[in-house]
């Protein structure tokens, strides 16, 4: 391996066919809809934005308190807030065209059918490159059982958002890491036609207030976010590249340097989203870019695509 | 529009309880206006990637220098309750610190030259000095009542001096000032001053009381509320509190970027408790049931 | 609430009937058979010592790297390295009974026959307050399946140990939070005869040397454990007590302080294990002890078993 | 036996790219015999509860001294390479470090004045300095060896004149001494000093080229070696090596408790490798088949 000058190395990628001129994307709920995190940094310099996800209609979310610190990581319970498709179609996504973001719609609904009329209403809108379905939402007909956590409820939320979609619409299938197999989600989603995986959402935490000793949350448990997270991320995006090589990935979970970026990407990520790591430091996406491509060009690699993976290459020691 | 910088540790001085941070920040300044406030990254630089602390810690501006030396000076007030500020504390100079700032919506200035009343609570009392400058720049006679639970976390009340015709100061244990609340004192303040406007900054039962206050009197009042907040910019919705629109209509609201300065009587103040606010039920998407507990963002 | 002296409050507590004077126990797997922990603190006055997991035969472990170091937590795959039962019953039990601590052993199999043998063999044996099971092992029989994730395959193994073991010796089902419903296994361990539950055992995590470019652990996946999981711990500690609320809980996974014993406790567990924390302060048992009994002074909280659960009692806000 | 105390910062100096730290130590030095080592929590103290951290970092003692001031000190030198390393060497004097020490077994004196090479690789020299001392108070010749990638990171060079009869020192880009690994120069050494006895500490590789010139040669060896360790005092079992017992059986062996010090001829290098090391298949409860993937402890 020979030192490269960090210019020098290539980091478009390729996630389901579609092409991003570096793998970094904003990670849902962490940048709205992009507009205050474009004071920092231009949003369309990133791989890609994920908005925050949309529901059919608006959404309060829930009370405060709405997040917990906690060692390397932190709570929230904000309860998918939010103003609705119609809103984001009418003020969010023409801003997110004018700046020339790429644009990945996250959506979430309660019912197979919300997120059907959902992925049926975007049929005649332009400028989505990717749709991302967040499944971690509780199935208002299943006994408020998370569809991410039922390999059925989870195929049959994305084989009705595929059927609704335009073809070339490619959809990311969110997981939760909250499940016995992951594996297996992931099989039974790509099998009802997901193009690609998003992994790992966060996972189902809880703090109580000592002084008041109640819980911190208003919605009591609350999903865990941050570089804490990120050893079940690198897991469960390795696990799923072993057993389905060939499915695109997107890797999330506590991501906040180029190292950790890099680590998801060995690991089998074809790209990477960025989330709670943008609350501490907007300007993210440009630093991590930055290191990534120091550590590739130190390690000799010019293209990105090169490490992806790379992980499972050499079999166990 | 905010910028992030890495700032440098001027100085940090002990005031009775708190801590009184001066920092070189390049492009803070500039723009800061009363009522602004600042998100510092605490436990290290992010390119540090090391910190255990993710959420950024938010200050009021207590003090913006932009010509104040080479690369312009920002300062914050603040109590070393918890691990970060702690953190903060122990910073030295020649430190460095990740600033983002200047946040959130300042105090709105009178166009006419009114008789304005600041209640400031604990370090609620920092922004409020600068105020009352640029109240009196304008010809606005300033009346200032500080409170704090003891003589250590009253701050500013000789700074005060400077731009109030009057100061009142009250501790809860009676060690400086009256005896009691700000809010004790507050409709005497209103009586005595004939002011049209409050402007206010502590917790949140402070503001409350006098929000209260304001409203049974008719005086017009903005309030800077104080709600936990993982971004500080308007990202990650976790600041939010209901506030009553223009239209009338109840949003939870962030008071990040679209506060963390509100009209006192915009706030629904009737929803929030000691421990946080709840969804009214007449609150723009307020589930149709009680919201089902468990995760989810 | 008025605040007592320090002294005051009395740290005594039981488990599944057995008597404590303090609630704080090391746990499996991180002060090894007591010893080496003993030149730091007196184990006898901890409220128990639980044993590495002990099985069968005397096992190698794995290779190393056995551990990385991850934010706020650790990987570890040491693989079970122990004695054996024999050689823990030669050298170890006589020196813990010797020195007067209460003894919890902990025990882990690769089949239900491994887990039965270890339980009978254990039935003429004395000095053991308590049986802690360890089921986040993988069963040779169902394809390395873990035990602890099948809420059959939990039960079974518990059910078997139950019936061997005499019945005054009490049994602790040590589950794990790699699985979609906590409380199914929870309930399936418990109606299988466990006496109480521990819970968590570390999650599934993994992590990836950027400049080998390979898996840091020798086992490829190892336990994540620290800090970083306790929101995962005090959840399903809530969870538990909130399903089964009669069934005793020992609390364990990140607490490194008084105050974190207290938040796992106050989610409804009965006793605190310390793990992680142990290598980074063996004083830990001492300290924790010394803060616990100074966060309920403060709260004025004489008895610590008046906050167990507590943040149930109060109703959602 | 090991203490746990809350050591104070006496002095931090850089020495070539090492770090040099003086700790003020209550009764670690008292027991410390070269080749033990010292656990440093990183960070912060425990009682912070803020650390992100958790396991220890392992340094030789370089120096003990138990009547260097009121309390003890000991001193370490160290590189730092990763972020524990890099908190530590941004402490300054009165800044509190916890500690535990003193661990491990240390090197094994000879009874009888025999003469000794001493063989380091990097910062291993610095246990060596001291064990040259104590040697030579028992009138063993000493002949050191000392090498490193470049002079920067050559330690102890000069303090090594004190004791040794004689000091060879290479570096591999020739910076400093002869161009080499110490590995290269010592069959020369050993055969001009005559030495019977050889003690090593550096890197893994170095090591092993010691301990099998020395199997060869018909020299006794003990080398320190340098394992990975959470927490450094015999608990967690992260930090062992597969090392041959006087019964002749290869058991995975705890580097903090057993070793560091081990005889060279009784470490099973032909099982380790440069990422860590396998568990053979003669090992005393090695599996039957291969490891299984997966998690487990
Ligand atoms: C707009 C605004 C202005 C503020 N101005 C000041 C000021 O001028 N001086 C001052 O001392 N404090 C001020 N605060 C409060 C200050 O942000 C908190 O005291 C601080 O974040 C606590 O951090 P910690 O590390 O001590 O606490 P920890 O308990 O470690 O904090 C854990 C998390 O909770 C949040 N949090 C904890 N307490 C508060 C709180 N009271 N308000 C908001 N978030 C909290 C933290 O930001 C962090 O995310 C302000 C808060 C806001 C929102
Ligand atoms: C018995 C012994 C004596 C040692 N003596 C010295 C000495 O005198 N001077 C010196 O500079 N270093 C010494 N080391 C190595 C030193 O412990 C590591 O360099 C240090 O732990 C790295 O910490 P970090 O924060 O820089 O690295 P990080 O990469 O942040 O460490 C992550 C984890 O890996 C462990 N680790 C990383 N590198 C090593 C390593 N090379 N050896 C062991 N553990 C490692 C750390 O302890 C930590 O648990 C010794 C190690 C052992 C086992
Ligand atoms: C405040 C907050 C809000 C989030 N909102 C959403 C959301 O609306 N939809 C979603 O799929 N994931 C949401 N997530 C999860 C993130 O997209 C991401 O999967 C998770 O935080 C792990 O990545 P991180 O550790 O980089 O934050 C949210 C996370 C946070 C912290
Ligand atoms: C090095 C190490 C070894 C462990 N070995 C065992 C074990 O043998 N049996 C077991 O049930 N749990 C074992 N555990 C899990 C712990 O007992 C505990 O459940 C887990 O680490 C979470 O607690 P902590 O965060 O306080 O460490 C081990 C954990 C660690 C870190
Ligand atoms: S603090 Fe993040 S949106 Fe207000
Ligand atoms: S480092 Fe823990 S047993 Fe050796």
């Amino acid at each position: 391996m020979t030192t490269l000058h960090p210019g020098d190395v290539d980091l478009r990628c390729s996630v389901a066919g579609v092409e991003l001129p570096n793998p970094l994307m904003t990670a849902s709920g962490c940048a709205a809809a992009g507009r205050e995190l474009h004071q920092f940094v231009d949003v369309s310099s990133l791989g890609a934005v994920v908005t925050k996800s949309v529901m059919e209609a608006p959404r309060s979310g829930r009370g405060t308190p709405r997040m917990a610190e906690t060692p390397s990581g932190m709570l929230n319970s904000i309860g998918l807030q939010g103003p609705g498709i119609e809103g984001f179609l009418e003020h969010d996504l023409p801003w997110l065209r004018a700046v020339g973001a790429r644009t990945v719609l996250s959506i979430a609904g309660v019912s197979v059918a919300e997120y059907a009329q959902l992925a049926r209403r975007l049929r005649r809108v332009l400028g989505i490159v990717m749709v991302e379905v967040n499944i971690s939402c509780p199935n208002v007909e299943d006994r408020g059982q998370v569809f991410a956590c039922d390999p059925g409820a989870a195929a049959a939320v994305i084989g009705a958002v595929r059927a609704e979609l335009r073809p070339e619409v490619r959809v990311l299938a969110k997981l939760s890491p909250d499940v016995t197999d992951v594996v297996a989600v992931a099989r039974s989603v790509v099998a009802a036609g997901a193009d690609g995986l998003t992994m790992i959402n966060t996972m189902l935490g809880m703090a109580i207030d000592t002084d008041t000793m109640r819980p911190v949350l208003a919605g009591t448990t609350g999903g865990l976010s941050g570089p804490a997270i990120r050893p079940v991320a690198v897991r469960c995006v390795y696990q799923v590249r072993a057993a389905l090589p060939q499915v695109p990935i997107v890797g999330v979970g506590g991501v906040r340097s180029g190292r950790d970026a890099l680590e998801l990407m060995l690991a089998g990520a074809d790209a990477i989203q960025l989330g709670t790591v943008l609350f501490h430091d907007p300007n993210a996406p440009v630093r991590i870019a930055d290191e990534l491509r120091a550590e590739l060009a130190t390690r000799g690699v010019s293209k990105l695509a090169d490490v992806v993976g790379h992980a499972h290459r050499l079999g166990v020691t | 529009m905010p910028v992030q910088v890495t700032a440098e540790v001027l100085s940090l001085a002990r005031v009775g309880d708190y801590h009184h941070l001066t920092l070189a920040a390049a492009g803070v300044a500039e723009d800061a206006r009363p009522g602004h406030f600042v998100g510092l990254a605490v436990g290290g630089l992010p390119g540090d990637g090391v910190t255990p602390w993710l959420s950024r810690r938010a200050f009021s501006i207590y003090r913006a220098r932009p010509t104040g030396t080479a690369t312009g000076t920002v300062e914050v007030v603040f109590a070393a309750n918890g691990a970060g500020t702690r953190w903060l504390a122990s910073r030295r100079p020649h430190d460095q610190v990740d600033v983002i700032g200047p946040l959130g919506r300042p105090f709105a200035l009178p166009g006419e030259p009114v008789t304005c009343v600041l209640v400031g609570g604990g370090y609620g009392a920092a922004p409020l000095l600068t105020l009352a400058e640029r109240l009196r720049g304008r010809g606005c006679p300033v009346h200032v009542a500080i409170g704090a639970a003891t003589a250590r976390r009253l701050f500013g009340a000789l700074d005060a001096r400077r731009s109030a015709v009057a100061v009142t100061v009250t501790t809860e244990d009676g060690s400086a000032g009256e005896r009691g609340r700000v809010s004790d004192v507050l409709p005497d303040v209103l009586q005595r001053s004939g002011a049209e406007v409050i402007y206010a900054c502590g917790p949140m039962g402070m503001l409350r009381a006098v929000a209260e206050l304001a409203t049974t009197s008719g005086v017009h009042c903005q309030v800077a509320v104080e709600e936990a907040m993982a971004c500080g910019f308007g990202v990650c919705m976790t600041c939010v509190l209901p506030v009553v629109g223009s239209d009338g209509l109840t949003r939870m609201t962030r008071a990040c970027v679209e506060g963390p300065v509100f009209r006192g009587d915009q706030v629904r103040w009737d929803a929030i408790g000691p421990r946080g606010a709840a969804v009214p039920r007449d609150c723009v998407g307020a589930p149709a049931v009680g919201p089902s507990a468990g995760g989810g963002h």
